[in-house]
């Protein structure tokens, strides 16, 4: 018999992140033996001419991370109307109103939670370093047009303000694409603006944008023992950092796993278009905090 | 039909006066030649007649009715057609949409293709084209466009026709069937207004004729036929001139360029030619005979298909105009506007494009005093009419524009062979005279120089030995002393047509 | 071969390249040539078929539109936005085309009357366009549970979902437009040499302001079928929609330089688009070897085309 | 007023607006005028400003290039994989500037020889060397760890970054090219009329593929030094890119026409760009909303000199 297809489509196949967890995915599908069909969904029209393009290969059903949430109802009408089993990952999916859609499993991380760790990473690090909370400025590297950007930034933020960070300390850069430079430029003049701050502590969605404000406050002589900056995804952009001879400012990044992600969605698909084993309709995962001291390690454990 | 009456209207371009207060009438039944030298500003009021230009002063009365033209539709509707100048065609569209073009007829909303092109072949018909309307304008030659052009102004039914250098594209066959369209219309009780810089044509066709000269109306002769051609000349450039040819005999030098069996694309068979240092060759054909095609050949313009190039007797590797002009061979091509010139750039950097490579400073940058001082002596030297050296080349008359792609090539200081494809297209007698005084300078200084022409008497006028062609083959040759226009018509015209009524020489 | 033939076979080579490498990948790919595919490939292009018949027109007329991705954005959301208040789905489309009428006819309006260099006007309208987009959903996307609204993306007919119809209804009515209209043929006049049309008495300025302007509302059309298949308008839809739609019309032979411009080419021309995008996809090429890919199928067409073109000059 | 002294103005009406801006914004908008800001807004210039040189000549002569973006990246990705590999700097610049190269004269060859349309030819070449940048880095940004490198993007000379430097020598260097070489005048040459400048003994051809070429070395320059400030090569930079190069130098007058162009104008162009962007993050606008202003400013800049010109055309 022709080996069972299953499709795993994700938002941004460029992204070092979704390229790991399709090499994950890849791998449960040579030790469980189906097909895995990889299709970069850019935007909601490709998203839906991929789904349509898995029907067509006769796919059992998919794994997705879908440009928008809020592509939720297409994407369960046409799993629907092609008779796929879907479920999705890394972002949940919402209906109209916002709802997550119950019919279709999860497994992914919360943005917000995620954000949240980047705070009290943040804040433990800061106590460490014996800095007063009201001299620090806040750079929050800000991306508002992606959802989970949005999220990933106000967890962390709310989890600075709930320490006792003063709300007038947290300063916004909004970068006009999601890629270092553009951070570069955002962080420097947020820099400009509040000269006041000797010291600073930032993040952004991701490890280019921590990076990027890093860059920026080397450049004007705010240096590792002035800055603390912490990304999110533990992607290579981080490792690079860490293997710096002395370190930088780039103090950690949260860590989330492809692996599980990539592995485990792959083959809970799997088994449910085979052996009709429904997956659990929500499983969070966590990230840890991933520094220079414990990179080795914490990979190690996480299989990378 | 109506009158048509210019009342002291002007026109203001930056840094020129391109119209100064010019009044005169022209009345139905009427050809009204316009004449005057390049920039004296006929093409800037045809184009205050066609609604293109707003006039600064004066106004402009179609029987006795003052006109106010805001667009060129505003013209058309009043019964008024232009033949411009620059022709105004579009290339991918057929000849029954061009010729329609603003007026397509339509049934039930949709074009009636059919019937465009009936109405089209009819009229083409009726002028003495023969054409087929289907046929794409970018298919056919210059000449051909022009008819088109001049179908589609016919095809308006106007009141009022001007014709701006109708024949400075066409050649013999074309210019009959357009004298007879001009007597016909004439006949029709239209009134017409004719510019060109042919006396002869004016001769024949015009009933009255307008002078101008810098902007100004110099006079306007009410009979045409009492007044002499050189009142008419003098009028114009304001001095006297004599025989405008100013052949002078020189001394040939020993052979200089030989072509042997070029061969290309569009030439049914391999051609050869040669002439001496100092010799002026004339090439005289129809339109379409190859002589353009033989020259972009030889320049190394077009693809080669066989064939080489001698000068003094060395071979000259000419695959591209660069390698001809290194050689010292050089073309001035029939099409101004799309191989002549650098239409945004300025009258000094049309000059300079080419010969500058000669004086660079540390044979890399360039010698901006030399060349502006190149450009004015240009200017002053060929009369170029331009406020300045720095003026964009577009914004010159037809006429000054040819004097300046002229400069480019008599400013190269290797030249041994200059090539003038239809170099006196659309000048006034007064250059012409300068430019055929130039082709003998430059012939006296041991250059070839070859003259292509359509204008009969021009090549006889100049040159010392003539070549025609037909159909893309050499049909003969003559020499100063054999060569007259009955010999030269009866090798260009294709066999078995004789009769063609010669154009007086003058 | 007598020449009419040959004329016939030239005219169609593109078309006839195109069959040819349809039969082979339906021969050599697997499920490339089934029922369902082949819909899925057609609702691939539906977006990029409508928007391609006014581009087409826009490119012939020697103009050019970069803010058609955003415009599709801007539909969709305020289609989405209107239904979610008033629950009309009459007011909602209505909104939807009028919207996209109105940037049509802004940008024709900055382009023909104003005279601002198209790339540059159409380029401001598309990140105002986008603001807007963005500023109207705040960011978010907009659901859509209107039944009647999302079956506008898939009742099918005769096994084929509406847009599909719509988009071969849209090249239908532009062949038309283009081929057997005044509006057409005056068209690819002003393209082909603006200041003779010009002379010609043709009002070139509200000519271009009519091509702007149908194109918006052919392209808001698009969104808001969009819209309706995705059931929900998406701030951040379609971006660089723009140089998809432009490069499937140049694919198609019409010329960049205005005057020239055949629908029949630009259905190839996003046909070729629409396939190796499916055929990629099928054979499981890998992400970054898909730009490849695309990049030396783009060059590829156009060689072929270009060589084709050349070898008819040397006739 | 003085003919020659309007006249003067009038060249130089952009720059004189761009001097009142700046004059408007250091008194209005708090902390602009500061010598730490104007380096900033410099630097996030800086490579635009570079490429924007080379996208001069190449849309003066007729052209287009969208393929810097990519180059960028490839550049950025390929230097620091090279200075992994071999440690060594000279051959890491090496490599970046000879890709960059061998992209641009392919780009050449492709538009000049093999008469493909530059856009899709570029688009192609984009679509191509992006994939390349991908496919060498395996998607992940490739770090930098040699100080030697590094130091390209942050040492300062007379408080200026070197960026910074290398941009205005960039300037300079292609202003004279442009007005006082023979190159730069042909370039304008062939693209005001091709056909006139061949016939006028210009080698079109060589001179395109020239033009491409050193756009390709240039812009792999811009990318080896991005790639130093962010300390890694990026797969993923600089996308989109290109708009804001072609952007910046129609904004200076630099004509999609070809035929036309002026290195000041550019240079004025660049420093709008950056300053409008610089101003809105100063001012904390709010990022839908930059959107809209981005697309205003743009309308607004375009729109003046419009009026310029025809005023002047009016007189
Ligand atoms: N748009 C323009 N801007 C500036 N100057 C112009 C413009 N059009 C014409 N001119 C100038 O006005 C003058 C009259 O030009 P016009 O074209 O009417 O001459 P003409 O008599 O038709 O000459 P020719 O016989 O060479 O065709 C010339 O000096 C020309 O340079
Ligand atoms: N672009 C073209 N495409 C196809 N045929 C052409 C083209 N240009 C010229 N021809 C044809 O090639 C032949 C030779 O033309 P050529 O221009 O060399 O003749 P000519 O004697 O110089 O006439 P003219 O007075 O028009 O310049 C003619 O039959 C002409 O119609
Ligand atoms: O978009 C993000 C992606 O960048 C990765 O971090 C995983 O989660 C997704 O939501
Ligand atoms: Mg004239
Ligand atoms: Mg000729």
């Amino acid at each position: 018999a022709e080996p069972v297809k299953i499709g795993f489509l994700v938002k941004q196949a460029e992204e070092p992140w979704f390229q790991d967890e399709w090499r994950f995915a890849e791998q449960a599908a040579k030790d469980k033996g189906f097909t895995l069909v990889k299709i970069g969904i850019p935007n909601g029209e490709k998203m839906m001419a991929a789904i349509d393009n898995l029907a067509a290969q006769k796919a059992a059903g998919f794994v997705i991370c879908a440009p928008d949430v809020k592509l939720g109802v297409a994407v369960n009408r046409a799993a629907k109307r092609h008779n796929l089993k879907v479920m999705s990952v890394d972002d949940q999916l919402v209906d109209g109103a916002g709802k997550p859609i119950a019919d279709i499993p999860h497994m992914g991380i919360s943005g917000y939670e995620i954000g949240k760790q980047v705070g009290v990473g943040l804040l433990e690090e800061m106590k460490a370093r014996g800095w007063k909370l009201d001299e620090v400025g806040v750079l929050r590297v800000a991306f508002d047009q992606l959802p989970t950007a949005k999220d990933r930034t106000m967890g962390a933020v709310d989890a600075l303000k709930a320490a006792g960070v003063p709300v007038a300390n947290i300063v916004d850069a909004p970068q006009a694409k999601t890629d270092t430079e553009s951070a570069f430029n955002a962080a420097n003049i947020a820099f400009t603006k509040n000269a006041k701050f000797k010291r600073w502590v930032a993040f952004g969605l991701n490890d280019e944008a921590a990076l990027g404000a890093v860059r920026a406050g080397e450049g004007r002589g705010i240096k590792q023992d002035a800055m603390l900056a912490i990304g999110i995804g533990g992607s290579q952009t981080a490792l690079n950092e860490f293997t710096k001879p002395t370190p930088t400012a780039f103090y950690g990044t949260v860590l989330i796993s492809p692996k599980r992600h990539g592995y485990e969605t792959a083959v809970a698909v799997f088994e449910w278009a085979t052996q009709g084993k429904a997956p659990p309709p929500v499983t969070l995962t966590s990230g840890t905090l991933m520094t220079r001291k414990n990179q080795a390690e914490l990979r190690k454990q996480m299989g990378l | 039909m109506s009158s048509l009456q210019f009342d002291n209207i002007s026109k203001v371009f930056p840094g020129v006066k391109a119209l100064n207060g010019v009044s005169f009438e022209a009345r139905p039944g009427q050809v009204m030649g316009l004449l005057g030298e390049n920039g004296a500003g006929k093409s800037t009021l045809l184009k205050i007649l066609g609604g293109q230009y707003k006039p600064d002063g004066g106004r402009l009365l179609i029987d006795g009715q003052e006109r106010h033209f805001t667009s060129a539709g505003d013209a058309i509707a009043a019964g008024v057609a232009i033949i411009h100048q620059e022709l105004q065609y579009v290339s991918e569209l057929t000849v029954a949409e061009n010729v329609l073009l603003g007026r397509l007829p339509t049934r039930m909303g949709f074009v009636d293709h059919k019937a465009a092109r009936r109405l089209v072949a009819e009229q083409l018909a009726a002028i003495g084209v023969e054409l087929d309307p289907a046929m794409r304008l970018s298919e056919l030659s210059i000449a051909q466009r022009q008819m088109v052009e001049i179908c589609k102004a016919v095809m308006q039914d106007a009141k009022v026709i001007a014709f701006d250098e109708p024949t400075s594209s066409l050649s013999h066959r074309e210019t009959e069937i357009l004298f007879r369209l001009v007597k016909r219309l004439r006949s029709e009780g239209r009134t017409l207004i004719y510019i060109s810089h042919r006396l002869e044509e004016l001769y024949e066709l015009c009933d009255a004729c307008t002078i101008f000269r810098d902007g100004r109306k110099i006079v306007t002769h009410e009979v045409m036929a009492d007044v002499p051609r050189e009142r008419l000349i003098a009028d114009m450039v304001g001095r006297e001139l004599q025989d405008i040819y100013d052949y002078r005999s020189r001394q040939h030098g020993p052979m200089r360029l030989e072509a042997r069996g070029l061969h290309g694309e569009r030439l049914p068979e391999p051609l050869s030619f040669a002439m001496r240092g100092g010799e002026v060759l004339g090439f005289f054909g129809l339109v379409g005979a190859g002589r353009s095609e033989l020259m972009r050949l030889l320049y190394g313009a077009d693809a080669r298909r066989g064939g080489e190039v001698l000068l003094d007797g060395q071979p000259v590797a000419a695959s591209s105009p660069a390698d001809a002009i290194a050689a010292g061979i050089v073309l001035c091509p029939e099409d101004r506007k799309e191989q002549g010139i650098l239409a945004h750039s300025s009258v000094a950097e049309n000059i300079n494009i080419s010969c500058r490579r000669h004086g660079l400073l540390g044979g890399v940058f360039l010698r901006h005093g030399q060349e502006a001082q190149r450009a004015d002596d240009f200017i002053k030297k060929l009369r170029i009419k331009t406020p300045s050296r720095e003026q964009e080349i577009r914004l010159l008359s037809g006429g000054n524009q040819q004097k300046v792609i002229l400069a480019r090539w008599l400013a190269e200081p290797g030249l041994k062979v200059l090539i003038l494809d239809e170099p006196t297209r659309g000048i006034d007698v007064g250059a012409k005279n300068e430019i055929y005084k130039i082709i003998h300078d430059v012939a006296a200084s041991g250059c070839c120089v070859i003259v292509i022409s359509s204008e009969l008497p021009e090549v006889l006028g100049i040159a010392d030995r003539l070549i025609v062609m037909r159909d893309g083959r050499i049909s003969g040759e003559l020499t100063r002393d054999t060569a007259s226009e009955t010999a030269a018509l009866a090798l260009a015209l294709p066999d078995g047509i004789s009769g063609v009524p010669a154009a007086p020489l003058h | 071969m007598t020449s009419p033939a040959r004329a016939l076979l030239k005219e169609h080579s593109m078309t006839l390249g195109y069959l040819l490498l349809f039969v082979v990948l339906s021969f050599s790919v697997e499920n490339f040539f089934s029922s369902a595919n082949i819909v899925g490939l057609l609702l691939s292009v539906a977006q990029i078929g409508m928007v391609a018949c006014t581009m087409m027109l826009c490119l012939a007329s020697r103009d050019f539109d970069l803010s058609v991705g955003s415009t599709i954005a801007f539909a969709g959301v305020l289609g989405a936005m209107v239904l979610e208040r008033t629950g009309s789905v009459g007011l909602a489309i209505g909104g939807g085309l009028m919207a996209g009428a109105l940037i049509g006819a802004g940008n024709g309006v900055l382009i023909a009357y104003l005279r601002v260099n198209a790339l540059i006007a159409t380029l401001a309208t598309m990140l105002m366009v986008r603001g807007l987009a963005f500023i109207a959903s705040q960011g978010q996307a907009v659901g859509i549970a209107d039944e009647g609204f999302i079956s506008f993306g898939d009742t099918a007919f005769f096994g084929l979902p509406l847009p599909i119809w719509m988009t071969a209804f849209c090249f239908l009515i532009f062949g038309v437009l283009l081929n057997h209209t005044v509006f057409g043929r005056n068209t690819l006049a002003i393209g082909g040499n603006p200041e003779a049309a010009r002379l010609a008495g043709v009002r070139v300025e509200r000519l271009r302001v009519w091509i702007f302007l149908l194109q918006g509302v052919v392209t808001a059309l698009a969104g808001l079928i969009l819209s309706a298949r995705i059931t929900s308008g998406q701030p951040n839809a379609a971006t660089g929609f723009e140089l998809d739609v432009i490069s499937a019309c140049v694919l198609g032979g019409v010329s960049l330089q205005g005057g020239k411009a055949r629908i029949f080419g630009v259905v190839i021309g996003v046909l070729i688009m629409g396939t190796v995008e499916n055929v990629m996809n099928l054979l499981n090429v890998d992400a970054f070897y898909q730009y490849l890919v695309r990049g030396l199928i783009l060059l590829a067409a156009v060689l072929l085309d270009q060589l084709k073109t050349r070898g008819e000059r040397r006739n």
